[in-house]
């Protein structure tokens, strides 16, 4: 499974990736488990640990943890928005 | 007619306003709000250390952010009877005393547009990937998320 | 800068509304109204007769009209922080799709420059001497007060 | 006690007057003294009676039946307000 990875304003800065593409093992199935496997690289990455006030976009629409990622997906981690 | 647009250049309220009523005899009420850069925002919106800010820069999520603006005029025209919508929000680097967002609605009564105008920017406010930096004497700060933003968004859930 | 006008003259709602931000830098949220003539409006605003107007003539009482508008500006200034109103009401001989009213509130924070708009205009509806008359193709009849610009003006009773 | 009184909008339609000065005997002490002298003279003027939907205002400002009136003041009669 190959996905898209993107990181904005802050979560960008701090992990210096702008995006990224991943292929993931079958083992994980959802948002949550993305999250999850990225803070473990450690480091910087554990911006994205749980308790850290980070949302997450799939192909461009906030969702929680629990929704499925799938093949081909846009994902996208970033802090809560300010704009207006 | 409900259009949105996410661009870097300014806008003009008065022309914004102006087209949603030309041509037409049914709208009675038009509100609008125009949202702009305060030079005194140090320290995030939430308050913190007070002084100038020299610039703001507003970075977004392309297409997720029209997405979502859409998605949210969407919501209000199935809650509020309302004949016209117009939303812009800019991004890249704004300077005190620029405007940063536009929402216009137009509707026959004037409970609706007001109702409208600001649940499309309670919501903007919380759901848009809009993020702002500002430019300050010691650097570059993000802005922090307001409280009072999401209380904001979550009076609408009725 | 708090300022009423009653005037015959149309008025430009750009111009008014970059007037409440020109040359400064604490205003983070300007929310307008503009209120037109409908065309629909036969019968009175409170219902009956459907069809369409011709005109509507404005009738006020020069001299009162300004200074309610005043109390009115002044009351929301007790109430919200506000660093700039604008209104304006027309009256005479007005067609259809004409402005008739413009309320502009500048403050540093939206919810402030939203409440304080709605309020100038409820209590505008219920308390400024303005009279509608229409012209129909039966003659002229003057618009009833509704019963619900009332319960709008009411709910800031509290 | 010499006043002026205006009246506005369909109101004056009714009465044919927009506005006419009073000397008034001392037993009319109120806004609704006022009223009621005025309705008395019948006909159209039963437009002012009580139950009629009309407002006042003394030296321009909207005030309830029990204000007084004084010498050279500015009354004014009308319908509920449409403005806006």
């Amino acid at each position: 499974m190959s996905i898209k990875v993107l990181y904005f304003a802050s979560l960008r800065e701090t992990l210096g990736y702008s995006h990224e593409t991943l292929t993931l093992r079958p083992t994980i199935a959802t948002l949550g488990d993305l999250r999850s496997h990225l803070a473990r690289r450690g480091g910087v990455w554990e911006a994205l640990s749980e308790g850290r006030n980070v949302r997450a976009a799939i192909n461009q629409e906030m969702v929680g943890p629990d929704v499925a990622v799938n093949d081909r997906d846009e994902i996208a981690f970033f802090p809560p928005v300010t704009g207006g | 007619m409900n259009r949105v647009s996410v661009q870097e250049a300014d806008f003009d309220p008065g022309t914004e306003t102006e087209a949603l009523t030309v041509g037409r005899t049914d709208v009675g009420a038009v509100a609008t709000f125009v949202g702009l850069v305060r030079a005194d925002k140090l320290g995030g919106e939430s308050g913190g250390a007070s002084g100038e800010i020299s610039a703001m820069t507003l970075e977004h999520y392309p297409g997720m952010t029209e997405k979502s603006l859409e998605a949210i005029v969407a919501e209000a025209n199935t809650r509020w009877q309302l004949l016209g919508t117009r939303v812009i929000h800019r991004f890249g680097r704004l300077l005190p005393g620029e405007r940063i967002v536009f929402v216009g609605v137009a509707s026959s009564h004037r409970s609706d547009a007001f109702a409208a105008c600001e649940f499309i920017m309670d919501y903007l406010k919380t759901r848009a990937p809009f993020w702002k930096k500002e430019d300050t004497p010691e650097g570059g700060r993000w802005v922090d998320a307001r409280e009072a933003d999401d209380s904001a968004a979550e009076r609408w859930k009725t």
